[in-house]
């Protein structure tokens, strides 16, 4: 779960990270009042959890009270992934003469984290090309023994920085390894750390990415999901714990598995059709967690049909027939829904569902599909 | 015979009075899975099945009772890692997690655990380990697959149960299914797995499956180009990530799961590995 | 470094260990207050850090508004270490039907943290017989990985503690190693937990001391030093990061090394006499801590005789010869100063010291002690 | 010839250019101990001492540079662990740490690490280790002892320079003496160091200055009964800590530090060691 920069920026004044001044501001007159308190030039930078929000005019510098409300409505104007801007970080602004990149990221295949530093920091770092030309330099940590200052030196003697600076980014990098660890973070990451005309590092932006399967733990953070970029069913799937993916197209697919998630997506794509979500319920699912599924799909007017791949191993066919049988009344457009119910339980469940209206059954992914597909083209025909 | 477990494995469960733990635990007796005991703190000293199974409140107790070596997970997630750390300072050889969604941080003080150890640990997210008529260690719908010589191994559950249920159509025998989890972070991977099959005089061929994210199965090429001379399928899913009609919609992934498939299956035909573009030509293949 | 107990408090409920409601008060008007706000019956317990509190009438119960005046007199009338009670925690009071004493202890030999769970909680676990009756189970912590609840489960399955308590006692033993961890502690104990007939654990007492060598990243407790028991001599000495050890004699001794302060100690013992004071000035000593150190002991009016005794090894006895001139000015009632400088730089040292008045030089701490303890004698007489 | 340290030995310096570590460092040149160079974060490149001493940033490029294998510290105590982990990971062999005072959690995380390592830790709070003729690394007084067959193993740092000077005044030489620093959480104990000497062709007999506190003279005065077959005299301080009149005074203290060093006293007697009850008696014991 991807942290706003106000919100990740927070939890670096908490810890202590060396953060240029500033506040967040939800209209014009706010934006011009903490402007007039931290005083100009200022930052104006659009909040938004969007990469690219640089080039698309999202950070604006601005010199003097005389253009401040032209920007601001310039920025609030702006729109990223079909959503308007809501909040502007107001930001004190001032020049720099150097800047790097560093992070603590999660290496889900050596299972520990990494902690990376750059001499090519702000959005340079973003572009393949100077990423690639950029040194960078990366230290595996063990998770348990944590993050040791000599460490970090090693990293130091392989970038181009001033020694001056060596004990700041050593403290600045364990305070970040440390909210890392704290927060249940998978991403912690500051770009650009500038280096100040008065030799004083900066955290400049920050990203921070918190793993959601700790979020039990990390109970700040559970309503941080910003209302603009988590709408109704997003936070249903996250209260049911379910994987909850969109798509363009008009079929709405449940499965148990990620797995059998892409074999579908593979299988309409060769058949040059598109979901309109896929649901994975994950193995082990409730009745709940399936009937709320389901309605998400049936309350979904994109939907025209659903379709329901299910190979139960972990996951008990009974429960799957009884979600399905409490979701009925959910049904009102009568959605025709498609099933294969295989694996554990399934006599037993396919029996229970003989009353259940709108229904057809099928033995295989393949056919399951073809049958679904056909319906939505004679449909449109 | 079988990898990770054989006929003298001795089978304990971690969580065997919760919700699933119960429910799996009682098909595992009923098909024949040797369960020694089981634990679930605070109910050590009851029996469950009728009397027929011990509890006991930790893995210390359960292991010094009954000897068991291999251990089935049906933990709730929070508190997964410390019952996987138990199982490995309690030096159970094979633990299968069918527990998966583990927190990120949590699974790797497992991994940090278990590079000291001996253990492997199966999973987070597993199916389990089903070795046809001696064990179903984990969630494998009943009755999948039967005794032969093709060794399975899959990062999905439900892939493994599809091609499980297809080799079975066609009347091909399987010497072991592992299925290794997708979770962010797992135990044994893909290369793990290849090298015990190869060990495994019972196991004459080998089906591998696999999907975006992650290079484990880009490893298992390395590794099978050097190590592997058993005949090698492998059947990948997820490969329309790439096409450029969803390209867009993950636009904002910033990651380059995109296009990992296409880079993983170029790997392993490389090394000689033979593609199953559909699950119903993973047969053929198997009988070329 | 001990805590009081409210200060222990205030840490275990800031980690959510359930303590009973209580508030400090410093005179007779608080404590009916809060008496009244907490309601009866309550406990009055003096903070102080000395043992046997219980014993001494410093833990009161008081079952109505009636009592509590009289009660709140005699706690303040107590006196212990000749300092008189300050301060009184108002506490609930409540019935219970078993303790138990729960405690997590650096175990110096091994080196590493130990978990330790008793049967026979409260002041029992402090009477050495029942301490060796009871059954006590122990656990030693991986300080990298943490104390794991497996591990505290263990350890339950060995105590007479109701299964249905464990997952409480696990959460409150791993709250109280998360404080013992952050906090630097030496000592993180509950005495006694104790079981309501609600069934809820309560920690009754609690026991933390911080380890004075981490101070300096715990600055919370930097002032929380009790001035009714840290007077000007121990903050001057945690100040200059000195030794400072009371005795009732007359001689004031200065030495570097525990060593030698155990070997003087030894000497003047065997020789019937006591030190005044012995301060070990640690290796390498600054000019300003060795000055400090003299001060202390020339304004010490106990104090009839210095003695000296240094064997520089890390430490240079140039830097004690400067120490003892800068401190020669608070040298007022001009008590004599016996020295032995020997070991790193010592001949340019006693070069330097040949113009310092009321000093005689020896070669060995024996021939030292004698002259000092001679002098002493001479006096008296 | 002696034990941690010899003449093929090569010893840099953590912390070179610190107030301690340039003092100490500049004597360690001058009486002939073979410094190789040192560290001192941000100064890599530099040379100190007339441009005769390199100085590397990190004590893997100082060890890179000069196969150092023996490190001596004079890190400030706050930044001290990192510092001993930090030649722990570079696979320093001996470490010796002359700061002090470093906070315990810190070196509970420094004896985690020497645990899973080769290293050696001395101190911390250690005087060094003293070789006559060949190295004084640390902070011994200049010309304190020489050669000869007597190792000296102590806690305390000043005790150890009482009794070395004591032997001097005797004419009594020394192998090798070794201050194992007497903060509440140490590196190497009496044990190893006992170890070690029993294993020196050169030792013939064995110092040990103990005093209250710990359990380290209990386990060595054990270890001594079945593995040490040299002379060993001990001596001991702080007897006086169990006089009646002191006790008052050590009431609150809470713990055993009282009678430990009669305790102590008594398993070296029957562990046969010879007791010094006066520093005066150690020459006559070592020539009975």
């Amino acid at each position: 779960m991807k942290l706003q920069e106000y919100q990740a920026k927070s939890l670096l004044r908490t810890a202590g990270i060396p953060i240029p001044a500033s506040m967040l501001a939800s209209n014009a007159v706010q934006v011009k009042r903490i402007a007039s308190e931290i005083g100009y030039p200022v930052l104006l930078k659009a909040q938004t959890l969007e990469t690219g929000r640089g080039k698309a005019g999202g950070v604006r510098l601005v010199q003097s009270e005389g253009d401040i409300e032209n920007v601001t409505n310039e920025v609030f104007r702006l729109v990223f992934d079909a959503q308007p801007v809501q909040s502007i970080l107001v930001e004190k602004a001032f020049t720099f003469s150097k800047e790097y990149y560093l992070g603590i990221r999660t290496d889900l295949d050596q299972g520990c984290p990494v902690l990376r530093v750059s001499e090519a920091g702000g959005a340079t770092f973003l572009e393949p090309e100077s990423f690639l030309n950029a040194r960078i330099v990366e230290q595996p940590v063990d998770i348990n023994r944590g993050l040791k200052a000599f460490e970090i030196r090693n990293l130091l003697t392989n970038v181009d920085i001033d020694p001056s600076l060596w004990k700041q980014f050593i403290s600045i990098a364990l305070k970040l390894y440390n909210i890392y660890r704290q927060k249940d973070a998978s991403l912690t990451e500051v770009n650009s750390l500038v280096v100040t005309h008065q030799q004083q590092l900066f955290a400049l932006d920050a990203k921070i990415d918190i793993d959601s399967g700790a979020l039990y733990r990390q109970d700040e953070f559970i309503d941080a999901y910003d209302p603009a970029y988590f709408g109704w069913i997003e936070r249903q799937a996250l209260k049911y714990d379910v994987n909850y993916l969109r798509f363009p197209g008009e079929l709405g697919c449940v499965v148990n598995g990620m797995g059998l998630a892409y074999l579908t997506l593979d299988q309409l794509i060769t058949m040059k059709s598109l979901p309109a979500a896929i649901i994975d319920i994950h193995g082990g699912a409730s009745i709940t967690s399936i009937a709320s599924s389901l309605e998400i799909l049936f309350r979904n007017a994109q939907v025209q049909a659903l379709m329901i791949n299910i190979f139960g191993g972990m996951t008990n066919c009974e429960v799957v027939a009884d979600g399905l049988i409490s979701s009925a009344t959910n049904n009102q457009q009568k959605k025709p829904v498609f099933i294969r119910l295989k694996g554990t339980n399934d006599a037993t469940a396919i029996e229970r569902l003989k009353n259940y209206e709108n229904l057809r059954f099928f033995d295989t992914t393949e056919s399951l599909t073809q049958a679904a597909l056909e319906y939505l083209k004679e449909r449109q025909a | 015979m079988s990898i990770l477990l054989n006929s003298n494995s001795r089978i304990m469960v971690q969580g065997i009075t919760g919700r699933h733990g119960r429910f799996h635990s009682m098909r595992m007796i009923n098909n024949g899975t040797p369960i020694v005991g089981g634990t679930s703190p605070g109910k050590g000293g009851d029996w469950c099945f009728e009397g027929n199974l011990p509890i006991f409140d930790t893995v210390r107790d359960c292991k010094e009772a009954t000897n068991a070596d291999v251990s089935v997970l049906f933990v709730p997630p929070h508190s997964a890692a410390d019952a996987i750390i138990e199982a490995i300072d309690s030096k159970i050889k094979t633990i299968i997690s069918i527990t998966g969604s583990i927190p990120v941080h949590d699974m790797m003080q497992v991994k940090a655990a278990l590079k000291e150890s001996d253990s492997l640990l199966i999973g987070p997210n597993s199916p389990g380990v089903l070795v046809p008529g001696i064990a179903n260690a984990g969630v494998f719908p009943d009755g999948i697959g039967f005794s032969g010589s093709v060794g399975v191994v899959s990062r999905s559950g439900t892939l493994c149960y599809e091609v499980l249920d297809t080799l079975k159509k066609a009347n091909i025998g399987v010497s072991t299914a592992v299925g290794i989890g997708d979770d962010p972070i797992s135990g044994v991977d893909f290369q793990t797995c290849l090298e015990l099959f190869e060990a495994d005089p019972h196991t004459e061929k080998i089906v591998m499956i696999g999907g975006p994210g992650g290079v484990s199965e880009l490893t298992a090429a390395g590794y099978i180009m050097e190590h592997i001379t058993k005949p090698v399928i492998s059947y990948l899913v997820g490969e329309s990530l790439a096409a450029s009609i969803l390209r867009p919609l993950f636009s904002h992934s910033g990651d380059l799961v995109l296009d990992s498939v296409g880079k993983k299956a170029d790997a392993l035909i490389d090394a000689g590995v033979l593609l199953a573009n559909k699950l119903e030509e993973i047969p053929a293949l198997l009988l070329r």
